[in-house]
């Protein structure tokens, strides 16, 4: 054991931060600081000007247009980015069909979607869960018929971030009813404007869209747009989910929103004091920060550990859990700082998702926006990606043996 | 003590259960939100029922009732999340001005608010203000003929609703001095009045009340000039607990809301009440409802005693208590849910951002929290004083050598 | 509803103050108040007082020699006994088996047994537990086995409280093995000094004497012993166990607590102040008080709540849950007040249970001794009577109907 | 770096855990407990095996190792619930010596520990000290030939087994200056000196170490007068971080035995681990765990910076997570185990008792908290003040009328 961290490193996150400092333009770091969801075009800007530096894909091999940092390093950018107000990438393209499509993936396929990604000229959304299929997945019923060279697609997805801006799905579509269900699962890529596919938004809690439905009728799909084999969606699937699960952890996003928490704290006055010098509150930022500190140092360990290490498994098994926990917390402690201004409703005037376009802006602070919509939004950050209550099960199966 | 309903009180706990069913259902309620967030019929059939003036006994004007009554209406407003004014203007403002208003104004002015007439609101917090009920920076200056206001109240509840406000404004003194706080009506139509509107996380409106030099008449003053503290902080207390009652009515709907969908909803092939896991959750929810059930009685029963010390601490300890046991219930409500509970289109998501309201709204529970312990050290230090006062000096001696052998 | 207390009982409670004040020994009272376990003459030395005085026993009936108070009284009285550092009663005798016998008992056994109880003339221990019954009672194993006029007991009681004290035991023992487990239990009532019958002392991990295991090699019993009906001990039991439901949040012992807890934080010192404003210590013991006046609610609610009122069950459901945390955590914020002398273990040099009678007194003050004790030997509440997964299923059962 | 054991450090736990194996399982300990709660024989085998020198480097007179190999100890003798003084010695003692003393001091005294000729404990903590590292109210007056020493150090852990103490005392200043402190070898037997010895809650013996006038040779003055404090606190921070790896293993050991415990143990006709409600419990025990053993290599990590706010900050944080974390664990290790939980009779009892001791010893998990809270606040403080000197007064400008648009 060492845990000096290397000078080589060291030196690598200056050069990243200067970077990140010299060309995130500056609208589009005071929307990410503020909290308000990046705009689309938000999201792009930033993309390309990564991507004209090497840097579109960080977790991508090198051949496919990525780099070939350490995991580490891979971790100490995304702290850079995220301390710095940088939009969040479009993680649906560049962390879940990127890599499927570069391992499973037609030389086509890697041909006709790996650019338009790492350039942002297509914005993808993820197609699995189902009305009657939320932790248990498997359960999926929207079905896909091989008719010619094409797929016929008829169902029904759920839950789907972004949908309403995305280019293109990554679905899961059952095309065999008769074997075990995991074993009919196929994994297909369809274009959100083909005839007969349709969007419902769905308004979260916090009063903003950014999940939605999707129906299929009838919705033809080219043959070529299967990945891999038929029937074989459900490992591709399976390999997806357990990629990356250090970053499940989101440390570099609750590093950020606990400097804005403690900006916060500075300012707004308890008692006759800023809040940030009320023992109680100083105690509840300080508590989060040492979780915050514990989590950090496990995603540490994570990415220093060889896969085939047995220590790996238990380790890793904490990140998602206390990562959405921490995710809540900083988010609910941004609300009551701000005192009942933290409970009045900022419509998302930047991004425009809002659900009430017209409702009229607080006379509140201008740091005091985004932080109640988070509050509200994270509420499912413990049920999505697996629910706490899965992730237990699966501590209690898969580390403990019970 | 009675802990069960008289029949008067199981009436008005019918009626109000009966409204919020027929009226008050997922879809109505939407329905308003989309537009005024308010409904003026709502309002009419609250004061034709009785509830505006359910918590006054009959001296103060009303029907012969008092914080139980003002409960049980609350109780289920706040199950069915209704959008309408009542604590603001029935409780709050309703109680500052009996605590406060001359015999006089008292008739003129509760009952058009009983008849539902008027909507009249309790207008007290300031943004610096925080944790300190006596801040008032709102100056009232004394003009030729009557008074001139200035200054920001912040977060007023249901104010966009309301055609007057009872306003604290500091007729002298420092900006915490618990005296030269006095009260004012203040019509919400009246010049260098600018009310300012927005909505809070559980759907009601709230505004902020800009004064700038709003001239009002030397009448408009309520009761005595400087003295008003008291009244409000007694009408503040009075809305906590009402708060506190609608939180206990979130709580229930959540927590039985819950239980239903764990009995109906499959995952792995069974219906999800089957797990144990959940069903210890949902022991946890049962036992925090309860539990804020009990505290929000001992609430009422401090509203009505003549301590306002003990009055003010059992209050913020329930506010502590409830904030933070709403918060969990709620929480857990929509986690159990899973990803519906998060969204608009599922009531359990809108019962929890009530409870979340209702948590930092008028204080977060650190804040109570801290006021209770601050409250209880003052109370047991009075008793010790009345104890050793009775026992004279010898008990008082032991006392400082061991804190416990006495 | 209307939550006034009654004058009536005001004055009752002013009373009952004053009776005690006057009559319990100074003595007495100060190892109450310190923590420290009474002593057997001081438990009887303090029933005889309040025997002589008709109060000997304040949940039964006047015709058994109880009052006839209301609950609320009760638990008035109840709250004024702790409060004055009274020792906790012989409850084995008193709650336990003197309803079941003056419910269920023969004559003979309600004239030999309850003028003794009352009297503290004999001491009782209650004989259910077993080494592989725990929270599952019913599967008890030890036999008794009908000879003449007397039952032949083999096996084995453990977590027998104040079995080394005791005069007697109440059991539930087995003497039908063929029907269902339920069925088949009989409760017996054992004299300790039978032959056949050892106690083996387990000591705590307070490292103090209160439990016990009780080995039965061929004790004989008397027929006449025998409660009630052959094979109807299981019902005799769970009448008992349900008895005095409100009092098993122990309200007043807690109460009695944090009295000295706040004792302890006026005069103990932290970063030169009295603990007792340390804003964060402050904030600990005005959280548990809130949450002690919300059980003190509860159980007024239960306390006038009829029995067949369908509210009850819920209401009286959470009182040992909650109960026992409470205690626990009043004892835990003791020993954090009292800093490290907090973790200097006493001997119970009054009562003298503890496993070594040979350990020096730490140097530390005098009201430091007994917290640490009491904060170890409470892990045990949330286990006795019905462990906290037991009270969880049981709601979940019972009330919420999953 | 590296968070894999190098051969060297594999094969130090190897030995530690073969040994607690061997000479250290519930009997034999249990035997100890009966008896003087340490063994000489233990502690030789201590020395021989090299632990008392593991974690010193060999220009401090070690083997080579660091914090991490005092850790790998610390935590195999946690998980075994040693009693020897295996922290108050070879890693408070030692660390205040080597920071403090001159070299022929270090020379002199150093060796005899390692070699474990020598059981040489700090002796630092004051009953109104708590709190305050810097709070020394134990006096050193100069004499003609010396110092003589007056006061009370409390709870010296493994004081009773040490035949000398390195005592912090003041030789100028008020009671809580941070200048003015030194420390002195004070043999046990020397004159003046009273151990009053006693036992704490995880069965090792504790002392007071009073000192009437304990007249000490001049050369008893260990480096600088007054000078003492950062060499005191730097030995707190390395004790502090090992009382964190002996909970670790506490916490490890607790968290597995009670999974074999629930795999074995029936209830209702099955074996305790297919109820799920206890299933999630031990997940969240494994959270608790593995969180607390990555805070403990943040600890470690920190005392090797040369910054000792950034050292003092991490390590208080790893005290504030882990004695919490350790009490979680350990309390519902006891309460999944039901009774034999709670007994002496069951190594379950005994591991809570430790984290127990833990938790509290050394300051509380709030007290270390709050100095997080405020170190963490110093520390923002610098940041801000160096990067506003780097960026200019603009920024700082800036930053004052809205904190987050900088």
């Amino acid at each position: 054991m060492d845990f000096k961290l290397d000078p080589a490193d060291e030196a690598f996150r200056a050069e990243m931060r200067a970077f990140i400092r010299a060309n995130l333009p500056e609208d589009v770091a005071r929307r990410g600081r503020r909290g308000y969801h990046p705009t689309h075009d938000d999201v792009q800007r930033w993309q390309r000007i990564l991507n004209a530096q090497g840097w579109g894909a960080i977790n991508w091999p090198a051949e496919h247009g990525g780099v070939d940092w350490s995991p580490l390093r891979r971790f100490l950018f995304q702290m850079e980015l995220k301390a710095a107000g940088a939009p969040v990438e479009d993680q649906s393209a560049l962390e879940l069909v990127g890599p499927v499509i570069y391992t499973f993936g037609s030389q086509a396929q890697k041909d006709r979607y790996l650019p338009a990604i790492l350039n942002a000229d297509e914005f993808w959304c993820q197609g699995f869960s189902e009305p009657n299929a939320g932790s248990d997945l498997a359960s999926l019923r929207t079905r896909a018929v091989r008719d010619g060279d094409e797929f016929v697609v008829d169902g029904q997805k759920i839950w789907t971030s972004e949908a309403h801006k995305a280019d293109m799905m990554f679905a899961l579509v059952r095309t065999n009813s008769e074997v075990k269900p995991q074993a009919g699962i196929s994994f297909l890529l369809i274009d959100m404007k083909s005839p007969g596919l349709t969007v419902r938004p769905i308004y979260t809690i916090n009063e903003g869209l950014s999940v939605n439905e999707v129906f299929f009728d009838s919705v033809r799909v080219p043959a070529e747009n299967l990945v891999g084999e038929e029937n074989r969606g459900w490992s591709y699937a399976k390999f997806l989910l357990t990629n990356e699960r250090a970053m499940s952890a989101e440390v570099p996003h609750t590093h950020h929103d606990l400097e804005l928490l403690k900006d916060i704290a500075a300012v707004e006055i308890l008692n006759g004091r800023p809040i940030a010098e009320d023992p109680l509150f100083a105690a509840k930022i300080a508590k989060l920060e040492v979780d915050l500190l514990a989590l950090e140092y496990a995603v540490l360990r994570v990415l220093h550990t060889p896969e085939d290490d047995a220590s790996l498994n238990a380790v890793s098994s904490v990140l998602k859990l206390r990562g959405a926990e921490l995710r809540q917390r900083v988010s609910e402690l941004s609300v009551e700082a701000l005192g009942e201004y933290g409970l009045a409703v900022f419509p998302d005037v930047e991004g425009q998702d809002n659900m009430d376009k017209l409702a009229p802006v607080p006379p509140a602070p201008d740091y005091a926006a985004g932080h109640l919509s988070k509050a509200m939004f994270r509420r499912a950050t413990t049920i999505y990606g697996g629910a706490n209550e899965i992730q237990r099960n699966i501590i209690a199966k898969t580390v403990l043996g019970l | 003590m009675d802990f069960s309903l008289s029949p008067e009180q199981q009436a008005l706990k019918d009626s109000a259960a009966r409204f919020v069913e027929r009226e008050y259902g997922f879809e109505a309620r939407n329905a308003l939100l989309r537009g005024d967030r308010f409904s003026a019929q709502h309002w009419a059939t609250f004061a034709e029922l009785g509830w505006l003036g359910a918590g006054l006994s009959e001296e103060e004007g009303g029907f012969g009732g008092g914080p139980i009554e003002t409960a049980i209406v609350a109780e289920e407003l706040g199950r069915a999340l209704a959008l309408e004014p009542f604590a603001p203007c029935a409780v709050m403002g309703v109680r500052a001005l009996l605590a406060q208003a001359s015999e006089a104004q008292r008739e003129a002015l509760i009952e058009p608010i009983i008849s539902g007439e008027s909507i009249c609101v309790l207008a007290h917090g300031e943004r610096a203000g925080r944790g300190e009920d006596a801040h008032v920076a709102v100056k009232a200056a004394k003009s030729n003929d009557g008074y001139k206001l200035s200054g920001r109240k912040c977060f007023v509840l249901g104010g966009p609703h309301a055609d007057a406000f009872v306003v604290s404004a500091r007729t002298s003194g420092q900006t915490t001095d618990r005296r030269g706080v006095s009260l004012f009506l203040v019509a919400a139509d009246a010049q260098g009045v600018d009310i300012v509107p927005y909505h809070g996380v559980d759907g009601r409106m709230v505004c902020d009340l800009v004064l700038d030099q709003a001239a009002l008449s030397a009448d408009a003053l309520i009761g005595e000039e400087g003295g008003a503290l008291d009244a409000v902080e007694l009408a503040l207390d009075h809305g906590l607990a009402s708060l506190c009652a609608e939180a206990v009515g979130a709580m229930d709907a959540a927590l039985w809301m819950t239980r239903d969908y764990l009995q109906t909803r499959s995952q792995f092939g069974v219906t999800l009440n089957t797990f144990q896991a959940l069903q210890h959750r949902m022991a946890d929810m049962l036992v925090e409802t309860e539990l804020a059930r009990s505290m929000l009685y001992r609430a009422l029963a401090a509203l009505e005693t003549d301590d306002p010390l003990k009055r003010r601490m059992d209050v913020a300890a329930a506010k502590a208590q409830i904030g933070e046991a709403g918060h969990f219930v709620g929480a857990w409500a929509v986690q159990l849910h899973g990803a519906i509970g998060t969204t608009e289109e599922h009531p359990v998501g809108h019962l929890y951002k009530r409870l979340a309201f209702v948590r930092n709204f008028m204080g977060a529970s650190d804040v109570h929290l801290a006021r209770f312990a601050a409250w209880s050290a003052e109370a047991k230090a009075q008793d010790a004083h009345g104890q050793a006062a009775r026992a004279g000096r010898k008990a008082d001696d032991r006392r400082r050598t061991s804190p416990v052998s006495d």
